[in-house]
């Protein structure tokens, strides 16, 4: 231990492991079980986010500024109108616009209606910087079904969610509202096609398109209920950009940063129990097998010997491809591979320890052999035996990368490498997407970088003859 | 000279006896061939209560490996061994604890033969865990006295130590406390003394005498150095190849040697002489014995000599 | 004038611990034809001493000093590169103490016996191997030993081509570094036996390094005993074995088991000191049992006692002393 | 006659890794399920063929039916699809040895053949071509800047080295491939993104091996990149050990030159453990090697891997494990072979 932190990279790599676990155990606690399939694999969850949208501070190197992904949710501050019959509550959500680009798309999410017997109305208007506004869309909650009895509940268990740049009524809308402010005849299509939020968010600059209008919109959203008792539960806004928060996003616009961190446990999990598993039965055969000598060594060298020697990453593709991509196979077909390597190592070792004398002054005294091989020899081995195992715990995480990398990862349980490999196939590293290319494999390496710092501070300990160099 | 015990073979109360002994082991040559290798090969001997026997030779000669059989460390090819005229020759390794308590071992490098990671107390005090000797209280004293006893004075300044902070001939007497803590009857001292310094080789060998003195040990002094077996043993036996060639008081061995191996392994000791340069020192060539395959013949009461003809 | 002539040779080395005075301005000469034995034991520095001769140092060399001269020529002052190409086996040459790891593993033995022929004076293949395999049978190996690898051979014959390459450029002095440490008794008089045949019929000069007192009287002429880095006595043979000066010294050849007599061997109490910090006054004073006021605080000096013989001690001072009175 | 021993010994190891290697294949294909499937896509595929050639001759489609359904029958008694998977073991055994295995599902040869053996053996050389120049190169590098490290131990050189080395082994192969392409082929647009050959490809044999190399360059140096700093660390490590052998001293000792003292006395001691540790770091590289010509879309067994993983492809991907086997395999026993030449001490 003090060897560990009396050099530089034993400090750092101590540092490093530290952060490392802290992050894992905050994602432990923060993220919801079945993390993997349940919301990382479910696209609908991402719906609301912009697709492959680098990280929101590229904008502090680029001359143009891209918008960032504004969303807007029911929570604030309402207002309450009473009108004859019905109570409009009324949402005002303001929005600095300062971006050089159209929204990527804008959206509107409807949940947990209620109402008892006349469907509630949602409608959304824009007022732009210029004074001028646009009722933009207007939903009426579906009628009662025939034989439904009230209360209606709608859109309690899958959210209501239209995709205003997409939908026709909404430019229909729009193109009426360009004709009478701007006297700009264009019809829907042109509009759907040009993007309706282009002109939203603009006024036109002449030649058929759109110029960004800058500058304080408010988007109301009016709720028009028709009883005491209804209720509209959640709405939700969102102004896409093609920034996004910390680490960008993917084609289904998840966010990588979630994704990335849940990487840390994962990675640290492979780590460290094919490591810790790997080293106690390379061990203990080794020290057995050193020890007792005989058939007991003949056998498990032989078996060592040959398990040693087949090239892993071909079993590790081929295992993983016919019996299926689970995380526990892999780190299963990683220690049953692993283990030969450092019993053959310490085998040797303990070879060496028999040639002293300490060995036959320990049976002469009357010890067991247990006594002698747990007691007297493994204390030998000990410190190479940590090294080693801290040393083989990047090779466990790179295996699995790799694997992932090459789609064999587990789907269950998101890891660094397969969101590696979906940038990957998705044609990443030949448009350029770095922030879903490098981010991974930096984690990796870093996360490998940690335990390999570890390993160096530990040089001396396994290696006494460098130490007598330096 | 310190005081010789005059025991001649067979007086006395026996420790250990060794019938005929033989070790052979198996060495591979070929891809299947293998070859029989010899180690020990038909050795008969008895040390008797108290008694220090010097076995003297070159390596290879078998001389250790004989050594490990009187703790029956080994399991013998043929023969028999005997302690206190009990044939423990086959006995499992289980019921050898009572006797692994009552018989114990000095080993030559005092570095491989301590265990780096205890503390001098714990080595010493480990056999007496072993054995489940005393508690914690008796056992500490017990400890602080075989210390005592090894001159590591006072105790408690070498308790804590670990063995890297102690010099080869400090290191040594840990070893010889550990052996000591049981109270044992017979010592296997394997080249005690080779791996430490010139200076301090007699210091250790006298603490040896002195404990057979106030003990009552049995020693079986291993070694190749025939001048400190004329100091340290009542009687000396010689190996050659496997085979013990001579064997007989250590004076009568030493002053008077018969078999030609034992007269070179004398003639190649050097006196501090400084006349000794201007002549060589008289060397027979290794394999020139004829007489290996002789049997033991008594020449002079009590002094055998193999394949001597009178 | 004696052939080698040391003045002061220090080499320290820096350690972990601090700074190891493993050689301490040792001084001594050697005459044409005569062997020098130098004797310590283990951690007194004797290794060093010859790898300060050869000027084969390690890189942690904290301090390197001295005056060397062979045949009246300062080589203590040549470059290094110079040293190396004129000194170098050519006029001193060395047997090592382990002659399993001197010998490269995976060069055959003759080629590493004639190597600094071939690589140095260019000599054609032919004739280096012819000279190789004469001195092989100078030194009692079979010619055909020239393409073996080391590891066919045993100790002995290890040690042997050690000799025989230590010869192969006709060195003035061999420097043989516990040339026998590691071989069993008969096959260490053997090697004695061609050693001092070797000196006899080639004349050479030799330094003879041991820890063990008692052989070095089978073949050094002259004996420097040290002690801690320090030399503490030195004279002849006879001067040594037979009125030995100093108490280490004395001490030393008192703790030799006889075989020819009856007189029990003694030991020196403690053990050597560390050479990192070795002890004020007389490095030998906290073993010493003579030591008196002077020694735990003033270094002794080198007091010649009698023709030829100096020692290191306090109690020779004092004598000195007293016979000036008379 | 050692050597002969060693050689046998570690040939019967090898190729006990071979034999295990491929049962464990093969049981997992059976156990699984999976090799019932690929019989019968064999029966399946010779029956076709079947019925196309009796086509010719039967003209009635009931007799036609009857015949090829009889054909069919003892087609599966004879591959043993009629019996339990692990009776037909020996079989399996010698059709993934000869790569006998039908034909693939989707994929095709560069000629247009889908028999798995025409396939994945028409694939081999591309992959031992990039392997063994990053290899070599490797080698070259890591040998030289090894050695270097060796004789400036504790420079800051030396230390930057050390960390370099370090990271390296931190680098996922794949990784370093992809960063390559991201700055050299995307940003700089120096070198392709991928492929072996440009297309259409150019007809002057010279201009086509300058545009295979000008394609092999990021591939290969991705390689390097990957193993080179552990090599030259292990070089270090080695030169370092055996620098501090008594034999090294008496070589100075002897007067040799510094640079005989390095090249005999050092380096040429310290190969056969430089040569152990290229042993270790093969089947690394060899992984690196599927990965990277996946990444450059290098038309190597790696790739087909990727490609038959994608294409669900199961007579590929076993084939594919197979011959990865063997080309370690035998590679490996051709550096032992090299070991016993260059160690005297095994050699007798």
């Amino acid at each position: 231990m003090k060897e560990l932190l009396s050099s530089g990279s034993g400090k750092i790599g101590a540092a490093f492991f530290i952060a490392l676990v802290i992050i894992s155990i905050g994602v432990i606690v923060a993220y919801p079980a079945n993390f993997g399939l349940r919301y990382w694999s479910n696209p609908v969850l991402w719906a609301d986010n912009p697709q492959v949208a680098p990280p929101s501070w590229t904008n502090l190197f680029s001359s143009e500024k891209h918008l960032e992904t504004k969303v807007f949710e029911s929570t604030g501050q309402a207002e309450r109108l009473s009108e004859p019959g019905a109570t409009r509550i009324v949402y005002r959500f303001n929005l600095n616009y300062a971006a050089d680009e159209a929204p990527s798309f804008t959206s509107l999410t409807v949940q947990n209606v209620s109402y008892q017997d006349r469907p509630p109305i949602i409608a959304v208007t824009v007022q732009r910087p210029d004074g001028k506004s646009i009722g933009l869309y207007q939903l009426i909650v579906s009628g009662p079904r025939p034989g439904e009895q009230p209360p209606f509940r709608r859109y309690y268990d899958t959210p209501f969610r239209v995709q205003l740049s997409g939908e026709p009524n909404v430019a229909s809308a729009v193109s009426d509202f360009l004709e009478q402010q701007f006297s700009l005849p264009i019809s829907d299509q042109d509009l759907l096609v040009k993007g309706v939020d282009q002109a939203v968010f603009g006024v036109p600059d002449g030649d058929g398109g759109f110029k960004v209008l800058k500058g304080n919109y408010t988007i109301r959203v009016d709720t028009l209920l028709y009883n005491q008792s209804d209720s509209v539960g959640h709405l939700k806004y969102v102004v896409g950009g093609s920034v996004f928060g910390l680490l960008g996003t993917d084609t289904l616009g998840r966010d990588l940063s979630v994704g990335l961190l849940f990487g840390f446990p994962v990675a640290l999990f492979i780590g460290l129990v094919t490591s810790v598993v790997t080293t106690f039965i390379g061990t203990v055969t080794g020290i057995v097998s050193g020890y007792m000598g005989g058939k007991t060594d003949t056998v498990i060298q032989r078996a060592s010997d040959i398990l040693a020697n087949i090239p892993l990453l071909p079993i590790l593709i081929f295992l993983a491809f016919i019996v299926g991509q689970n995380l526990f196979l892999i780190i299963l077909i990683l220690i049953a591979f692993g283990w030969p390597g450092l019993t053959i190592l310490i085998r040797s070792m303990v070879l060496q320890i028999r040639s002293g004398n300490l060995v036959e002054a320990t049976m002469t005294l009357g010890a067991s052999k247990s006594r002698i091989m747990f007691r007297h020899i493994f204390p030998q081995t000990a410190p190479f035996v940590f090294a080693t195992m801290i040393f083989s715990t990047p090779a466990a995480i790179l295996a699995e990368a790799s694997l992932s990398f090459l789609g064999l990862g587990d789907p269950s349980l998101p890891t660094w490498g397969q969101i590696l490999e979906s940038g990957f196939q998705n044609g990443g590293v030949y448009v350029g997407y770095w922030w879903w290319i490098l981010p991974p494999g930096l984690l990796i390496v870093i996360t490998a970088m940690t335990f390999v710092l570890l390993a160096l501070a530990l040089e001396p300990v396994v290696n006494p003859r460098l130490r007598r160099v330096q | 000279m310190l005081v010789k015990r005059r025991v001649r073979e067979g007086e006395g109360e026996e420790m250990i006896r060794l019938e005929d002994v033989k070790m052979h082991f198996t060495v591979r040559k070929g891809l299947f061939k293998t070859t029989t290798m010899k180690a020990v090969d038909g050795v008969s001997l008895k040390i008797g209560k108290g008694e220090i026997l010097a076995l003297v030779g070159e390596s290879g000669s078998g001389k250790t490996t004989l050594g490990r059989l009187t703790l029956r460390l080994l399991q013998p090819t043929s023969g028999r061994i005997l302690f206190e005229n009990q044939d423990i020759t086959n006995l499992h390794e289980a019921k050898l604890k009572m006797f692994r308590g009552r018989v114990q071992a000095v080993f030559q490098d005092p570095y491989s033969s301590i265990d780096p990671f205890m503390n001098i107390y714990q080595i010493v005090e480990e056999p007496l865990v072993i054995h489940r000797i005393g508690d914690e209280k008796e056992r500490r004293e017990h400890v602080y006295k075989t210390l005592e006893d090894v001159r590591l004075t006072p105790p408690q300044d070498y308790a804590e130590k670990y063995p890297h902070m102690l010099s080869g001939g400090q290191r040594q007497r840990v070893g010889i406390a550990r052996a000591l803590v049981l109270n044992p009857e017979y010592i296997m001292a394997d080249e005690p003394v080779s791996m430490i310094d010139a200076s301090s080789r007699v210091e250790i060998l006298q603490l040896l005498k002195r404990l057979q003195e106030t003990h009552n040990i049995a020693f079986l002094y291993i070694t190749h150095d025939i001048a400190t077996a004329r100091y340290f043993s009542d009687r000396v036996s010689v190996m050659y190849r496997g085979r013990v060639v001579e064997s007989g008081p250590s004076e009568k061995v030493i002053e008077k040697p018969l078999h030609s191996y034992t007269k070179q392994l004398i003639a190649a000791v050097p006196e501090p002489d400084p006349s000794n340069r201007f002549r060589e020192r008289s060397v027979v060539e290794t394999g020139s014995f004829d007489e290996d395959d002789a049997d033991l013949v008594e020449v002079e009461p009590d002094h055998f000599v193999a394949g001597f003809k009178k | 004038m004696p052939m080698l002539e040391v003045r002061d040779l220090k080499l320290q080395y820096s350690s972990a611990r601090g700074v190891v005075k493993a050689v301490d301005n040792v001084s001594f000469d050697i005459e044409k034809g005569e062997v020098l034995g130098i004797v310590g034991e283990s951690g007194s520095g004797k290794t060093s001493l010859s790898l300060a001769l050869m000027r084969v140092l390690p890189k942690n060399v904290h301090a390197y000093e001295g005056q060397v001269t062979l045949d009246g020529k300062e080589i203590s002052s040549l470059p290094d590169e110079a040293f190396r190409k004129q000194v170098r086996w050519r006029q001193i040459s060395m047997v090592f103490q382990g002659a399993q790891n001197s010998l490269n593993p995976v060069l055959k033995v003759g080629f590493q016996a004639a190597e600094p022929m071939l690589v140095r004076s260019k000599t054609d293949r032919r004739e280096a191997r012819k000279r190789v395999e004469d001195l092989f049978e100078l030194v009692g190996l079979p010619r055909e030993i020239y393409d073996r690898y080391p590891h066919e051979l045993s100790g002995g014959m290890k040690q042997r081509v050690g000799v025989a390459s230590a010869l192969v450029l006709d060195p003035k002095l061999i420097i043989l570094d516990e040339p026998t440490s590691a071989l069993d008794v008969s096959i260490q008089a053997q090697i004695m036996n061609l050693l001092k045949r070797l000196k006899r019929e080639l004349g050479l000069s030799m330094i003879f390094i041991t820890h063990d007192i008692a052989l070095s009287s089978d073949i050094c002429d002259h004996l420097a005993v040290l002690y801690a880095g320090e030399v503490v006595e030195k004279g002849s043979a006879e001067q040594i074995f037979g009125n030995p000066k100093h108490p280490y010294t004395q001490l030393l050849l008192a703790s030799v088991p006889r075989l020819k007599s009856d007189t029990d061997p003694k030991y020196i109490p403690g053990a050597p000191p560390d050479l990192t910090s070795p002890p004020p006054g007389c490095r030998f004073h906290p073993r010493c049992p003579y030591r008196f006021e002077p020694c735990d605080h003033k270094v002794p000096p080198q007091v010649k006692v009698d023709e030829g013989q100096t020692a290191k001690c306090w109690l020779n001072v004092e004598s000195e002393k007293v016979k000036a009175k008379k | 006659m050692k050597a002969a021993r060693v050689l046998a010994v570690r040939g019967a190891t090898l190729f006990g890794v071979l034999i295990v290697s491929l049962l464990l294949v093969i049981v997992v294909l059976g156990a699984t399920g999976v090799s019932d499937r690929m019989i019968d896509s064999l029966v399946n595929e010779q029956v076709r063929g079947l019925r196309q050639s009796l086509a010719q001759t039967i003209r009635d489609p009931d007799q036609l039916e009857r015949v090829v359904s009889e054909q069919r029958q003892q087609l599966i008694s004879f591959y043993g699809l009629d019996r339990p998977w692990y009776t037909r073991l020996p079989d399996m055994v010698w059709r993934v040895f000869t790569l006998d295995l039908g034909s693939a599902r989707t994929l095709k040869s560069f000629e247009g053949s889908t028999r798995v053996s025409d396939i994945v053996l028409e694939r081999l050389p591309n992959t031992i071509i990039l392997v063994t120049s990053a290899l070599v190169i490797s080698a070259v590098i890591g040998l030289y800047v090894g050695v270097k490290l060796a004789t400036r131990v504790g420079s800051r050189l030396d230390r930057a080295m050390s960390y370099l080395s370090a990271v390296s082994y931190a680098l996922p192969t794949w990784w370093v491939g992809i960063l390559l392409i991201l700055v050299l082929s995307f940003q700089v647009r120096l070198f392709p993104f991928g492929g072996i050959i440009s297309a259409p490809a150019p007809q002057d044999p010279l201009a086509r091996a300058l545009d295979v190399i000008w394609h092999a360059a990021l591939p290969v140096a991705t390689l390097v990149v990957a193993s080179v700093g552990g090599w030259a660390y292990a070089v270090r490590t080695m030169v370092l050990n055996t620098a501090q052998e008594d034999f090294v001293t008496a070589a100075r000792a002897k007067g040799l030159p510094e640079n005989v003292v390095m090249r005999r006395h050092i380096i040429r001691v310290a190969a056969p453990p430089i040569l152990t540790n290229i042993v270790l770091g093969l089947a690394a590289s060899l992984g690196g090697a599927i990965l990277t010509e996946t990444v450059f879309n290098w038309p190597g067994m790696g790739r087909l891997y990727f490609d038959a993983i994608m294409a669900l492809d199961e007579n590929v991907v076993v084939a594919l494990t197979f011959m990865f086997t063997v080309l370690y395999v035998v590679s490996r026993f051709v550096l032992e072979v090299l070991y016993i030449m260059l160690d005297p001490r095994v050699r007798y």
